[in-house]
């Protein structure tokens, strides 16, 4: 048993790295010394720079990294203490207000000023003129669609919502597909999202200048709900269990001939050597449609980034950024373009990321980076799903979403 | 050597008490028995005896040292419970040596003692069987040779014999005595079967509602009853107890009269006599009433008759005795013979104590 | 037992308890009796990649930093959070009930309200898993106890799966088998002869399914103790009431079952508190959209995607164990009774 | 035993016993069926690829294997273990689930028969109130009191660690053993500890030489209960270990996906699979001692 354990270890443990201080440096970072330990959600591309990071481990730096989708449970107690438990989060935009509400993380302008030589203005995220987060790559949603259906219905790439329901009738009187459209409205956080990206395209703003007053419900609110509404005559009678993975997996297979997911799902989708090579042939990607005719991408665009914790000698913030450049050098992006669409200096798209360059193009907007968005999220997520399944009207639904978002900010300290 | 003196011991739970304020002197080497109905207070005082429960007040002191607040294993008693408490993942062996290793006695006195206690209760045969293969009897035969093992200072058995059927009480109420004898350890005895205390006893201690009610030998106890409470459990069948007035040291009620008690008292009255020191006669006599039962004990025939509050009064005749149910049946009840209790409190009157020996 | 040793037998637990729930409970209350500082915003300039630079509100952590310092558990509320629309929503209640509507359109109106949503789904489950678990649970016991011998241990161990299973996973294994394309969904649409039917697209199915995967999991504890239990139903009694002339069902009435109510007080005190605490199977079966417990709200409070509230989640968590304490107070009242016997 | 069906034969008139016996048969049959078909199928589908188990067209190929054919070259693949164990380390979330079980399945008894052998024996008031806060410790959502450990525990520098994960479950874990416990040593008369503590034990003594050997079944079914709580455990283990400490549950959760990520479905599976199997060997061997333990006592009500 123990031997047979042993070997196990030893034969796999170059797949996973715990502690990569033990593990000789296999790239000069310039750091002197200092303890690098990151905090970041668990997916791939993450993984990879996470990895790349404790290339810059030696004897005098130690680089570990706790990969977790309980991060964002876990980043505000972790850099409250002081030493903070890591020296660098992983955020994103959404994910970001917490760390700036507690104060927890530092300015970055003087290490970016000595090391930051390979960073672009855009990814420096300024938060009051100073540098709080770097940013490395881009997710949002757009659209899927299938060439040879709209083809074959004779029919243009909808360029927004109104074209896309159109598109949809004709779609489903061809009857190639199960539904015409597919889209990620799972109750919960990702129905949020969506009514997010739809009311974005309005242009309106989600809260009153200067205040944390919820602003939505007004005839924008109505107006995107009800799109949202009626796109689901055209999806799955299962759309409220219905997320991007499984809106992703419904085009891969050919059910449905549109849906606006995440921009990530294109790799999977395009992979010619996938479960669905034939729909990778025919698949095509374009922005999100926009909505109410003024021509802004109903998406919102999540940068992800690293920020710097403010309870850590300057001695492992230093180390710290060092090792997140290294990790997120030009030649990281080059060498890894397929995997997600990147900010970083060097980067060229590649044929997955046309859709979300698509949306950068047209002008769609950030998701919100205000510190009381979350909680309008979660307000949505619970409030629209009675709305979605059609036990109430738009307005009685903005006002409950309304009601429950007052209520939340009120123990939060935000409304009085 | 173990002299155990109780000194004003009570034991309260909130708002009951189980033993209330009882003093008592145990020399060394007596056998004496807690004789009581249940809930009478006294395997509570045994228990405080043996450590495993608290006294709430008073002191207990033995061999010159004060137990109160030693634990049950710093006391060098040993104990007989009514359902054994045998280990049921030992054999017979290890059960019996088991207090012996606990206390850390050489091991190599374990098999002479081990095999000497089997011996004397004769369990040698079954060493090496579990408790869930012995009989009741073999069972609460280890429980002896597991307290005897130890030569304790002390033996508390509660009720060891209530469990078995009456046969091996007998022959296990035998072999009690005998141990006792033979081992002359000083040996407190709980019980509630009076003709155990009778016969095991040195001294009885009746108690009821955690009082003493008397301390003495048997034969004091069954003859010298200190109040109608003791006079209605000791003896078989009970003393009977019958309410009147005296005066001029005539006892009458109305269907018995007894004249010839000495002056000793006036007014209402308990009288008390045994089945046995009546005569039954064929006319005469100071007491006449229907026969309500027969019983045929053998040896003797027991007529009961009711009394005034429907109490059966029990008298014992000669084995050739003859009646039916509803026949009137005629008695002689000496004077000599009675008792007399105060009907209020139903203590024992003094002046009549000389006559009762019969 | 003298107070000492019971302390010593006792303190290993007590202490840990206390460290580790009643602390948290304590702080717990405190929470939701508290809601955080007025939080000082202030506009500023940010720039992010997408839209260039702005004028947005955000929080000024210096200064609520030093609100909070002052006094960390922020701002007393009493109980304001338990009576806010998230909770016991006593203003949205009242209105509703002098609103002239009719009842249907109350009840209506109060099932909008979450915490109302939440703990109807969460008694209807309860009261329905928990009795239903029990009487399933007892007749596979009276089933499996009348096999022949050799049958009887694979069968119990069968029957113990979904006991030992985890329930996240126990809920994903029969979601999977259940939507709309599983070899369950397929069933059901070929039974029903709808090829459209999905239980993730109707309210009552997808109730019908949590309350059948609740009694699935629920049944195997019940029947090992039942079973139990069985094994030691005394024969005596079974054959004076044969003798008594009682058929089949008539020995089980009136010998078997007032045997095994003791076990059935036992059984129904523990699924009651597993089944009020339902949060597994709303996660696995993707319910959110058709059903909350009480358990999922305070989930979903305390998601950090959602910005924690604590205070909220501590709310309904003291709420929650008011009622399952209500729930249980026959059984804790005859639990003391019995102690009271006991105690001497 | 089987009293219920040994009166049959005797009492009853011939043609109604087959009926009885059919329908208990018949009502078993099902019931097997319900209970033990799930685990079977996904079994069956671990070594399948993700179109053929979750095929979105056509469920039979699930049995056919049509899809694993055409991509593995056989209608059975390890693909799903392979990626599971070998690729996403699956193996060490296994060991610290061994861990974390084996240590909290043994402290949970240890601090439960201590404390249960108290509150059997203590008749006091307090020992009652004991036993009711923690009936009501253990209706507290497990989940509320998670986010509270979170602040103190990096603060001592003790979060992500296994010991203290085991401790949290120990104590999460208490309540129901205390009460488990406490009712299988109401069952063991008191004279076995008076007469041991007689004999020369102290109340430790007489505990541990006396007591626990005769708690064997009980300590048996309870411990697999606390068994089962720290295996299965979730809320605890994704909140409160570190990636190099996760144990199997959030592990497998985290093949699921996510929003940001499509998830390995069938290393799911497959980790779901596997994760059973111990399961399956602990019942199989426990059996006995479960449906003995329970009717030692424990249940007693």
């Amino acid at each position: 048993m123990a031997i047979s354990m042993t070997k196990l270890a030893t034969r796999f443990a170059t797949g996973v790295v715990f502690a990569a201080s033990a593990m000789p440096a296999l790239a000069d970072c310039g750091i002197e010394a200092g303890s690098v330990r990151i905090l970041s959600n668990d997916f791939d591309a993450l993984r990879l720079i996470n990895e790349r990071a404790t290339e810059c481990a030696t004897d005098s730096v130690s680089v570990t990294f706790n990969q977790t989708q309980e991060h964002k449970s876990l980043q505000v107690p972790a850099l409250s203490i002081d030493p903070a438990e890591y020296t660098v989060a992983v955020i994103a935009n959404n994910s970001l207000p917490p760390l700036l509400n507690d104060g927890l993380v530092r300015p970055l302008d003087d290490l970016v000023e000595k090391y930051g030589q390979n960073l672009t203005e855009q990814q420096l995220i300024r938060i009051d003129g100073k540098v709080m987060a770097i940013a490395f790559m881009v997710n949002g949603q757009h659209l899927f669609y299938r060439k040879d259906l709209l083809e074959e219905a004779g029919l243009e790439v909808p360029t927004t919502y109104e074209e896309l329901l159109e598109a949809a009738a004709v779609l489903e009187e061809l009857g190639k597909t199960d539904y015409p459209y597919a889209a990620s409205v799972q109750a919960g956080w990702e129905l949020a999202e969506e009514f997010v990206n739809m009311y974005s395209a309005t242009g309106a703003d989600f809260f009153a200048p200067g205040s944390a007053e919820v602003a939505i419900n007004n005839e924008n609110g109505v107006a995107a709900l009800e799109m949202m509404k009626a796109l689901t005559e055209y999806q799955s009678p299962d759309y409220m269990s219905v997320g991007s993975s499984e809106a992703s997996k419904m085009f891969r297979s050919g059910e449905v001939a549109m849906t606006v997911i995440w921009a990530s799902q294109a790799g999977p989708v395009l992979d010619p050597e996938g479960d669905n090579p034939e729909i990778a042939a025919v698949a095509g990607l374009a922005a999100a449609p926009s909505f109410q005719g003024n021509g802004i991408p109903a998406a919102t665009l999540f940068w992800d980034g690293f920020a710097i914790s403010k309870n850590i000698s300057d001695e492992d913030a230093e180390a710290s950024f060092q090792a997140m450049m290294h990790a997120t050098a030009p030649e990281f992006a080059e060498e890894n373009s397929y995997i997600a669409a990147w900010l970083i200096k060097g980067y060229e798209p590649t044929p997955g990321a046309v859709g979300i360059m698509a949306d950068v193009a047209q002008g769609a907007r950030g998701y919100p980076t205000l510190p009381f968005m979350d909680l309008l999220h979660s307000a949505l997520g619970s409030e629209l799903a009675d709305f979605m399944q059609g036990n109430e009207s738009a307005e009685q639904a903005l006002a409950d979403i309304e009601a429950a978002y007052s209520a939340a900010a009120t123990e939060r300290g935000f409304l009085n | 050597m173990a002299e155990i003196h109780l000194k004003n011991v009570s034991r309260r739970w909130h708002n009951f008490t189980a033993v209330d304020d009882l003093t008592l002197q145990i020399p060394d080497r007596e056998f004496l028995v807690l004789l009581g109905p249940s809930g009478c207070g006294k395997s509570t005082t045994m228990r405080m005896i043996a450590g495993l429960e608290d006294v709430s007040s008073g002191e207990i002191w033995m061999g010159g040292k004060l137990m109160n607040h030693l634990e049950p294993k710093d006391r060098d008693v040993s104990m007989v419970f009514q359902s054994y408490g045998l280990y049921p993942n030992m054999t017979v062996y290890e059960n019996i040596r088991f207090p012996l290793k606990i206390r850390g006695i050489p091991a190599s006195e374990h098999k002479q003692r081990v095999m000497k206690a089997a011996e004397m209760v004769e369990l040698t045969p079954f060493l090496d069987r579990r408790p869930a293969a012995l009989s009741g009897g073999q069972r609460q035969r280890v429980a002896l040779a597991r307290a005897i093992v130890r030569e304790p200072n002390c033996f508390l058995m509660d009720e060891p014999l209530s469990n078995l059927d009456a046969k091996l009480r007998v022959s296990t109420r035998a072999q009690i005595a005998n141990l006792h004898h033979a081992l002359k350890t000083t040996t407190i005895y709980v019980t509630h079967d009076q003709v155990e205390a009778m016969t095991l006893a040195d001294r009885v201690v009746v108690m009821k509602g955690g009082i003493a009610q008397q301390v003495g030998k048997p034969m004091e106890i069954y003859d010298r009853p200190a109040n109608t409470f003791v006079a209605s459990f000791i003896g078989s069948p009970a003393m009977n107890l019958i309410d009147g007035d005296i005066a001029d040291g005539t006892f009458s009620n109305p269907y018995l009269t007894v004249s010839g008690l000495p002056h000793a008292a006036r007014g209402p009255v308990t009288l008390g006599f045994r089945a046995e020191d009546v005569s039954v006669v064929s006319e005469g006599g100071n007491l006449s009433a229907p026969v309500y039962s027969v019983e045929n004990l053998g040896d003797s025939t027991m007529f009961a008759i009711k009394g005034a509050h429907d109490d059966l009064i029990s008298l014992k005749a000669d084995k050739t005795a003859r009646m039916a149910i509803g026949e009137t049946v005629h008695a002689h009840v000496p004077a000599a013979a009675c008792h007399v209790f105060d009907r209020e409190s139903g203590l024992r009157i003094d002046g009549f104590d000389n006559q009762a020996v019969a | 037992m003298p107070h000492r040793t019971f302390l010593f037998f006792i303190l290993p637990s007590a202490v840990a308890m206390f460290l580790f729930i009643a602390l948290p409970i304590g702080s717990v209350i405190l929470q939701s009796l508290h809601v955080e500082h007025g939080q000082v915003l202030v506009e500023v300039e940010s720039c992010t990649p997408f839209g260039g630079c702005k004028t947005q509100t955000r929080v000024d952590a210096e200064a609520t930093a030093a609100l909070r310092a002052e006094a960390p558990l922020g701002r007393w509320n009493g109980l304001g959070t338990y009576m806010n629309r998230a909770h016991l929503a006593t203003a949205e209640l009242g209105e509703i009930f002098r609103s002239d509507t009719t009842l249907r359109e109350k009840f209506a109106q109060v099932y909008q309200l979450r915490f109302y949503r939440a703990l109807f789904f969460t008694l209807i489950y309860t009261f329905v898993v928990t009795p239903a678990g029990i009487i399933v649970g007892f007749w596979i016991a009276l089933a499996v106890n009348r096999l022949p011998q050799m049958l009887k241990g694979p069968v119990i161990f069968v029957s113990l799966l979904p006991m030992i299973i985890t329930p996240l996973i126990g809920s994903l294994v029969l979601y999977w088998m259940l939507n709309s394309r599983g070899i369950l969904g397929k069933a059901l649409q070929w039974l029903s002869g709808n090829p459209d039917l999905s239980i993730a697209a109707s309210g009552p199915l997808m109730w019908v399914s949590l309350i059948l995967y609740g009694i699935w999991i629920a049944a195997p504890f019940s029947f090992v103790v039942f079973y139990a239990g069985l094994q030691t139903v005394p024969d005596d009694t079974l054959e004076s009431a044969m003798i008594d002339g009682a058929n089949r069902w008539e020995r089980v009435r009136y010998v078997v079952i007032p045997h095994l109510m003791p076990l059935a007080t036992f059984v129904s005190l523990v699924q009651v508190m597993d089944n009020f605490r339902v949060l597994e199977p709303i996660v696995g079966f993707n319910a959110e959209a058709h059903a909350m417990s009480l358990s999922s709200i305070i989930y979903t409070d305390l998601q950090a995607e959602n910005g924690q509230l604590f205070g909220s989640a501590a709310a309904t968590s003291m709420l929650t164990i008011g009622f399952v304490v209500i729930l249980l107070s026959p059984v804790l009242v005859r639990t003391w009774r019995e102690f009271g016997k006991r105690a001497h | 035993m089987t009293t219920l069906h040994t009166d049959t034969a005797q009492s009853k008139p011939r043609q109604r016993i087959p009926l009885i016996s059919v329908v208990a048969v018949v009502f078993v049959a099902i019931w097997l069926v319900t209970a033990g078909f799930p685990f079977l199928w996904t079994a069956w589908g671990s070594f399948k690829v993700e179109a053929d188990f979750f095929s979105r067209i056509d469920w039979t190929f699930a049995l056919s294997g049509e899809n694993t054919t055409r991509q593995t070259g056989g209608p059975f693949t390890l693909g799903g273990y392979q990626g599971a164990w070998i690729d996403q380390a699956f193996w060490k979330a296994t060991l610290n689930t061994a861990i974390v079980t084996v240590f909290v399945t043994t402290l949970s008894l240890i601090l439960g028969t201590l404390g249960g052998y108290a509150l059997a024996r203590s008749g006091r008031r307090y020992a009652f109130w004991l036993l009711m806060v923690a009936l009501v410790f253990r209706a507290m959502p497990h989940i509320t009191l998670v986010s509270g450990y979170l602040m103190p525990f990096f603060e001592w520098n003790i979060w992500g660690t296994l010991p203290t994960t085991i401790i949290v479950l120990v104590a999460i874990n208490q309540p129901f053993t205390l009460w488990m416990l406490h009712s299988f040593f109401l069952s063991i008369p008191k004279d076995l500890d008076e007469s041991a503590m007689v004999d020369g034990c102290t109340r430790l003594q007489a505990f541990r030489l006396v007591i626990v050997p005769v708690m064997w079944p009980g300590i048996i079914t309870t411990g697999l209960f606390s068994f089962l709580l720290a295996y299965n455990d979730f809320a605890v283990g994704a909140m409160l270990l570190s990636q190099e400490n996760q144990t199997m549950i959030p592990k497998i959760t985290s093949f699921m996906g996510s929003i940001e990520q499509e998830g390995n479905i069938m290393f799911a599976v497959s980790a779901v699979v596997s994760a059973t199997v111990p399961l399956f060997l602990l019942v199989m061997f426990f059996q006995r001692q479960i449906v003995g333990g329970l009717t030692a006592g424990a249940v007693k009500g």
